[in-house]
Parts: structure tokens; sequence; C-alpha cells
């Protein structure tokens, strides 16, 4: 750690793996209740595990976003953050916000929420992924603000590199596009259109540009391979992501009453949308063939690939596979989704979020690299993590291939609940799966508290 | 020091711009005379394709490239070419 | 020596790709939202539908159904389920969730406690999302 | 000489001219543009009526004389950049500022026939054909003012002396671009407006 200010990003990553805890458990909760349907019925119905284990998701990501941020821009700017208090006192206010609003959703109906919240004087609740109050919403971007506040400082005041220029562009964005969750119109169609631009132009656009960045800091420090390489790489693979993504938001306006042009432009595009996630994974196996010293920390290196390869299976190919428009005529609203968008979320942000702390949290405690002892046991997280997800996708991909076809195409079609229950059995694999990744959670969690001999950081 | 006289590009790509009007002239006169059906459209599309390989090799200088650049926009020409006229087969069917 | 390949140029690119696509989306969007008003008949949409909107959100439907294909995939589609079942079916269904559950280890609905009001104003906004033109998903009735 | 030598912007041998970068561009629209070539040949082969039909509608000359415009200025950047290789900064302005000018004709021609398209109330959602028409035009239309903007960009520069025999990988970056724009139109021409 070479900027003192840089220690804020500690309490960050530490959330943030707590809230990661959180929501696995409670993706096992709904796991379960897909096969034993009352389970914890009525304390926690389905739809309230669901919104805590999707808000949890974004709220750890955010964490680790803005961690990796305080971390990254001090040594960027080769200077202090501008204001390390104001960055602590963001992170207390964002935990109590977060805290507050998930103990709200598991204790009051959600109805009672909306009331308490004044939900009626501006609806905004109750869409996918914004189920949060008003007043959290509005909490999200009163941190935001101080975020970028805080972080554009300290950039403007020092060095300007292009990893936090597009850092910086990224959460810029990321606030920009959160601000179309305030629109809510009374007119379905128009609320999914503009929901789309918070959530798609979130994932497949401004979020990964910080996925870039992320991953072009972790390579610079690992590899020893030139800035000015890495730095051009990083330029060329965000510019294909928003080439291909932007209009890549076509492929969700297939069935939501929008126009039928949208299946040709969502579908040319989104096909190119594998591009940029493949030239991340040949960049980073590149960069570290390249590389031109041994950085003692080889599980930042393995979270590093892991994330170029993982980004491509689920974000790339589980996304191409549904993503044509007479393909996703069959395929739209089922398990496929739910496959996909689990390994997608683990390949590109969990996993791109877990490469910068590895590599971050030894420094913040003083030492170049975690002991020998610790890395292995953190390896054996990195795989029993990924392997458990590759198969969590491919039980709810064999799932989703049988709903479609006893649902929508056989030519005496089952209802919905009577197809799921002929699929019962990918959704028992998928628990045990789950577990499994639970395991390795813990086992990830288990490995910083490992010790042994470590080198003091430079 | 001399100024270096005009580079030797100039005299080929001069030629080539001559044909690429004459053949455009040439596909115009096809639409014009309401020509139609699979021979006029090998046609045509072989036209095309000649006159995209002129563009990518003399004006875009792909023909002093290696094996590698000028394949990949010759796989791109017949590729999209092969698509059109598959096509076309398939709607007369 | 310059490079064949440079930073500045990629950074070049970037910025020209991204604002020329986003420039398309916005001219696309700007196509859509004039083609729109025949496609959704917004002409139909009541205070009824816009507070059937409203139980809607409130309640966290999407947190088990998906609507128009959107949302969590625990339960049925939506979208289509007013020509599916009806409107009194819709009603008699919410209304009959008991508090505690079913029996048996079957997946569970809550008990909203909707009012008729509230129950009239949903099925008003099922039935118009019905008729929505989706460009005839889903594939059949069943969703 | 040999200092010299290792001043000059020469790329690797084999490589294309300009920036490697621009390349990556070019390739990455040639294939968004070739699915789209491809969706619309599949689409009219399920509607070969409706596409004939719509088509005899489609004003053929304005499309041919814009071909000839795209292809003419391209060659005018064929010469700016053979001017810019002998050190001649205001020649290489002029030509590129020529071909900047013949794009302005291609955008006018082009504005003439969405004018007639647009009073006639064709829109993207009027048929599958017009669909595809608009959009392949409408996407390409944007290629060329992109192209203009990249063209104006280096004309700016080459004018003001911002290039020489050594250093003139800008010129061949943004020549390299148009082109593309210039091969995009040769397919799409004969595909929407001829082929039946």
């Amino acid at each position: 750690m070479q900027y003192k200010s840089q220690a804020v990003a500690k309490p960050y990553f530490i959330a943030a793996i707590g809230l990661f805890v959180g929501q696995i458990l409670f993706g096992l909760i709904m796991g379960l209740q897909y096969v034993v349907g009352d389970f914890l019925f009525p304390a926690i119905p389905f739809n309230v595990a669901r919104m805590v284990h999707t808000n949890l998701l974004i709220v750890w990501l955010l964490f680790g976003f803005m961690g990796a941020a305080y971390y990254m821009i001090p040594e960027e700017s080769e200077s202090e953050l501008f204001s390390p208090k104001l960055a602590l006192a963001m992170f207390w206010i964002f935990l109590v916000a977060g805290a507050l609003t998930i103990v709200g959703y598991l204790t009051v109906p959600y109805a009672a929420l909306a009331k308490m919240t004044f939900n009626d004087l501006w609806p905004t609740m109750g869409r996918e992924f914004l189920e949060q109050p008003l007043i959290t919403k509005l909490g999200i971007v009163v941190v935001a603000l101080a975020f970028l506040f805080n972080i554009s400082l300290t950039i403007l005041k020092g060095r300007k590199t292009s990893i936090s220029l597009v850092l910086l562009l990224g959460l810029w964005g990321l606030a920009v596009f959160f601000l179309f969750s305030f629109y809510n119109p009374s007119n379905l169609v128009l609320d999914k259109y503009f929901w789309w631009w918070t959530v798609h132009l979130w994932v497949e656009g401004v979020w990964e540009l910080i996925l870039g960045s992320l991953l072009a800091f972790v390579l610079i420090k690992v590899t020893g391979v030139d800035r000015e390489i890495i730095e051009k790489w990083l330029y060329m693979i965000i510019a294909m992501t928003l080439i291909t993504g932007i209009i890549g938001t076509g492929h969700h306006y297939y069935w939501i009453g929008t126009p039928e042009y949208w299946q040709w432009f969502g579908s040319v595009f989104s096909a190119l949308e594998p591009i940029p996630f493949f030239m991340m994974t040949v960049f980073a196996f590149n960069m570290v063939n390249r590389r031109r010293r041994e950085h003692p920390n080889k599980a930042a290196t393995l979270w590093a690939l892991g994330t170029g390869v993982m980004s491509f299976l689920g974000a790339g190919v589980w996304g191409f596979l549904h993503t044509l428009a007479p393909v996703n005529f069959y395929t739209h609203g089922t398990q496929i989704t739910a496959a996909h968008g689990h390994m997608a979320f683990y390949g590109a942000y969990v996993m791109v979020v877990l490469t910068i702390i590895s590599y971050a949290m030894p420094m913040l405690r003083g030492r170049a690299a975690n002991s020998g002892k610790a890395q292995v046991m953190e390896m054996w997280a990195f795989w029993i993590m990924t392997v458990s997800i590759v198969f969590i996708t491919l039980f709810l991909t064999a799932a989703g291939i049988l709903q479609v076809w006893l649902q929508r195409v056989s030519t005496t079609p089952l209802g919905f609940m009577a197809a799921q229950d002929q699929v019962a059995l990918f959704y028992w694999l998928r628990e045990i799966t789950g577990v499994l990744f639970l395991v390795g959670l813990v086992t990830y969690v288990a490995s910083f508290f490992v010790g042994g001999e470590t080198k003091e950081a430079a | 020091m001399n100024k270096p006289s005009q580079p030797r590009f100039v005299r080929p790509c001069t030629l080539i711009w001559l044909t690429l009007i004459a053949l455009t002239g040439v596909t115009y006169s096809i639409g014009d005379a309401g020509l139609g059906g699979r021979n006029v459209m090998l046609l045509v599309l072989a036209i095309t394709l000649l006159k995209g390989q002129m563009i990518a090799g003399f004006f875009m200088g792909l023909r002093k490239t290696s094996l590698l650049w000028r394949a990949i926009m010759g796989g791109y020409l017949i590729i999209v070419g092969g698509m059109i006229a598959a096509a076309y087969l398939m709607g007369i069917n | 020596m310059s490079q064949a390949f440079t930073k500045s140029m990629a950074r070049n690119i970037f910025f020209g790709g991204a604002t020329f696509f986003f420039l398309l989306l916005v001219a696309l969007s700007f196509d859509t939202m004039q083609v729109l008003p025949k496609r959704d008949h917004r002409e139909n949409i009541t205070d009824a539908v816009a507070r059937g909107k409203n139980v809607w959100e409130k309640n966290d439907c999407i947190g088990c159904h998906t609507l128009l294909g959107e949302g969590a995939y625990y339960a049925p589609e939506l979208g289509n389920v007013y020509k599916r079942r009806g409107g009194e079916f819709v009603k008699a269904w919410i209304k009959s969730r008991p508090a505690e559950g079913t029996p048996g280890n079957r997946r569970q609905m809550p008990q909203f406690n909707l009012t008729d009001q509230e129950l009239d104003d949903m099925v008003a906004f099922l039935k118009w999302t019905g008729e929505i033109n989706t460009n005839n998903w889903p594939p059949n009735i069943e969703g | 000489m040999t200092t010299q030598s290792l001043t000059i912007d020469a790329h690797e041998p084999g490589t294309p001219p300009g920036d490697l970068a621009i390349w990556f561009f070019i390739f990455a629209e040639l294939l968004a543009f070739g699915i789209f070539f491809g969706s619309y040949a599949f689409a009219r082969a399920h509607n070969v009526e409706l596409f004939n039909q719509s088509q005899l509608m489609l004003n053929r000359a304005s499309g041919a004389v814009n071909a000839l415009v795209l292809i003419t200025s391209s060659y005018f950047v064929v010469r700016a950049v053979a001017a810019i290789k002998q050190g001649l900064s205001r020649q290489c302005a002029n030509w590129l500022g020529a071909a900047i000018a013949l794009g302005g004709v291609f955008i006018v021609i082009k504005l003439f026939e969405f004018h007639a398209k647009f009073s006639a109330g064709i829109s993207l959602s009027t048929n599958t054909f017009y669909m595809f028409y608009l959009s392949l035009t409408i996407f390409h239309f944007m290629h060329v003012i992109l192209g203009m903007v990249i063209l104006a960009f280096v004309m700016a520069k080459a004018r003001s002396g911002g290039y020489s025999i050594e250093h003139h990988t800008g010129v061949e970056t943004g020549a390299s671009y148009w082109h593309m724009v210039d091969l995009v139109w040769i397919i799409l021409f004969p595909l929407v407006y001829v082929i039946r």
C-alpha cells in the first residue's frame, strides 16, 4: 500500500464479502423453495427472498466497486484521496441504509413498507431489481454523488491515467443511468423500455468499463507488462463492448410491446456481444504469458484469468445461446435466462471484485501477498465456487430446455406448474450444487484467517 | 532533398476508379432494365464482389498485406456474397 | 518511432464508437416512441389500469411471476393470464390464498389482503397488459 | 539514413495502412453490416413478392449516383494519401476537402430520398422491406457522417502541416475508414436496389 488513504478500501471490501455471504444464503433459501414450496412460508415468501438475494448482490458489488476505486485511484493518481473521512462516512451511511432496507424487506410486508416510505407520492418500487424504497434510492444517489465527487477530485489533482479515466466514466455512467429508475410511468411498456436503460446499460454497458479498468489495473500490477500496452487493449475492449452492447439493448425489446424492428437490431448487435468478452479472455492470458515479473500473489492472477474465461462463457456464450429473436421467442422468461444470469454475474462482476480484493487485501493488511497456505486455500475456494457455478448453470440450462419443450414447443403444452414439477430433479441438483458453492465461499472467507509466513509489502 | 515522385499506386488506382464507375453503370442498367432471376442475380453479385475486392485490394491497400489480412477481407466478401446467393436461391424454391 | 497501433487511436475509437452507437440508440428510441401508441393502446389506460399497476408493484408480484416474460421464474406468466383464466378466476385466486399456506410442499402464494377495489384494478391492469402487441409472444396460452 | 528510417511511420510489413486499431473497428463494422446483409437476404427469401414489389418504389437512379459519388470520393482519398506520401500537405488537404464535399453530395441526395419516403408515410414499421431499407441506409448514412467528421479532422491537421512524408499514419487511418464506408455501399446498392 503506497498511500495511507487507500486504507478506506478495507471496510468496503469486508462489507462486500459479508453481504456476499448473505446473498448466497438467501439464494439457497430460494433454491429450496423451488422444490419444497412451503419452506419458511409464510415467514419469508419467495418474492421477499428473491428481493434480498438480488439486492444484496447489487449492493455488495457496488461496495466492491467503490472499495476498488478507493484503492486504485490514489495509486493511479499518485495522490492521497481527496477526503478519506468522506469516504468512511459514506461507507457507514451506505451500510446502514442497505441494512435497514433489507431488514425492512424481511420484517414488514412489502405493501406496508411501500406505504411507510411514501411510495404513493412517487411510485418507484416493485420493479425487478429496483425494489428499493424511494428513500433508499435517493440515498444511493447521495452516496454515489459523494463518492464520485471524492474520486473525481482526487483524479483532478493528480496523475490522469487511462485506467482511472475509464473507471471514472464507468462510475459516472452508473450514477447517470440509475436515474432512469426514478421514471415509472403508468404505461407498462414505457416503464419496461426505460427500466432497461438502467438495467441493461448498467450490466452490459458502463459496468463493463469498471470491470475492464479493474482487470487492467490488477494485470499491470501482477504481470509488470507495460502500461501503454494494457491501456491500449483496455480501450479496444471497452470500445467493442459499447459498440455491440448499446444497440444490444434491443435484445430486451423483442416481446414487451416495442416495434418489430428491434428483433433485427437486437439480434444483429447482441450476436456480436461475445466479441469483447472473447477479447478480454485473450487479453488476460496474453498479458499473463508476457509477464515481466513473478508476483508473489498467485491467487490474484488466478482470479484475473478466471474473470476472463468465465465472463466469456457466462456473458458471451450463454448470452448468445438465447439472444437471437427466433430462439428467444421460446426461451424468453424461462430458466435459460436464470442460467445465463447466474454465470454472467459470477463470471464478470463477482469474479472481478474478488480479483481486486484478492490483490488489494494483502496489501491493505501490510504484505505483498498472503502466505502460501492462505493462497492455496483461496485457490481451492476459487475452484469450488467456479465449478459450482458452472454446474448450477448447466442444471438450470437443462431445466430451461425441458421447460421450453414441455410448456411451449410440445403440441400438447403443459401448464406452468405442471412443467415445473417435471423438471424438479434439476432444481434439486442445482440446490445441492448451491450448497457446494456455499462451501467454496466459506473456504474463501476462511482463507483470510489462515496465517503463515508472509513477506512485508514493498 | 528532392521531392519523391508520385507513389506508384496512383496509376492503378485511377484505372480501378474508372473500372468501378463502369461496373456501377452495368449494375444500374441491369436494374433499370428490370432484369431478375438466378443468372442475373449471380452476375450482379459477381460484379459486386469484384468491386469489393478492388476497393479492398487497391484503395484500402490490402493487396500489399500479408495473407492473413487478405484472407479476412476475401473471406468476408465471399461469406456475405455466399449468404446473399444462398438466401436468393432459397427464395426461388 | 510512432507505433502502428496507438493508444490514442484506440481511445478515439472508444469515444467515437460509444457516441455513435448511443446516438443510434437515441434515434431508434425516438422512432419507437412514435410507434408505441399504436402498439400499447395507451388510450385504454384508465385510472383503474394505472391503479392496478400500482397494486401490482406494491405487492412485488414481479418477485415470483413474469410479466411479458420479465421477472422471476417461480410462478406463471401473467401477461396473458386474463386470456388464460379470465378476470373472475384471477380475483378468486388472489382472495382465496390461505395466510398460513396450502398443505403439501407446493409453491406458496401469500395472502395479500387486497380490497375489492384493488382486485378490480389489478384485473383491469392485467386485461390491458394482455392487449399489448407483443409480436405474438408468448408462443402459446400457457405463457 | 538509419536514424531517419527509425523515425518513419513504418508499421510492420504486411499490415494494412493506418493505425491497426482502426482495422479492428473496420472489421467490427463490416461484421455488423455483413450480418445485416445476410438478415436482409434471408428475410427476403421468406417474402420475395413483398421485397420485389417494394423495391420498385425505390429511387434506383439516386442509389446509383450515390455509388458513383462515394467511389469517386474514395478515389480522391487515395490521391490525398498519395499527396502526403510526397510531402504535399496542401494538396493532401485539398483532395480530402474534395472527398468531404462529395460526402456532402451523398448526404444531400440521400436526404431527398429519405424525405420522399417519409412524406409518403413510410417508416420502419411499414413492412419488413422498408424496415431493412431504412435501417441499412440510415445506419450507413450515419457512417458517412462519421467518416466525414474523421476526414475533416485529418484535413484540418493536414492543412496546418501536421503530417509529413515520414508521419502520416493519421491520413491512412482516416482513408481506410472512408474506403470501408464506400465498400459497404458497393454491396448495399445492388443488394437492396437491384437484385430481384
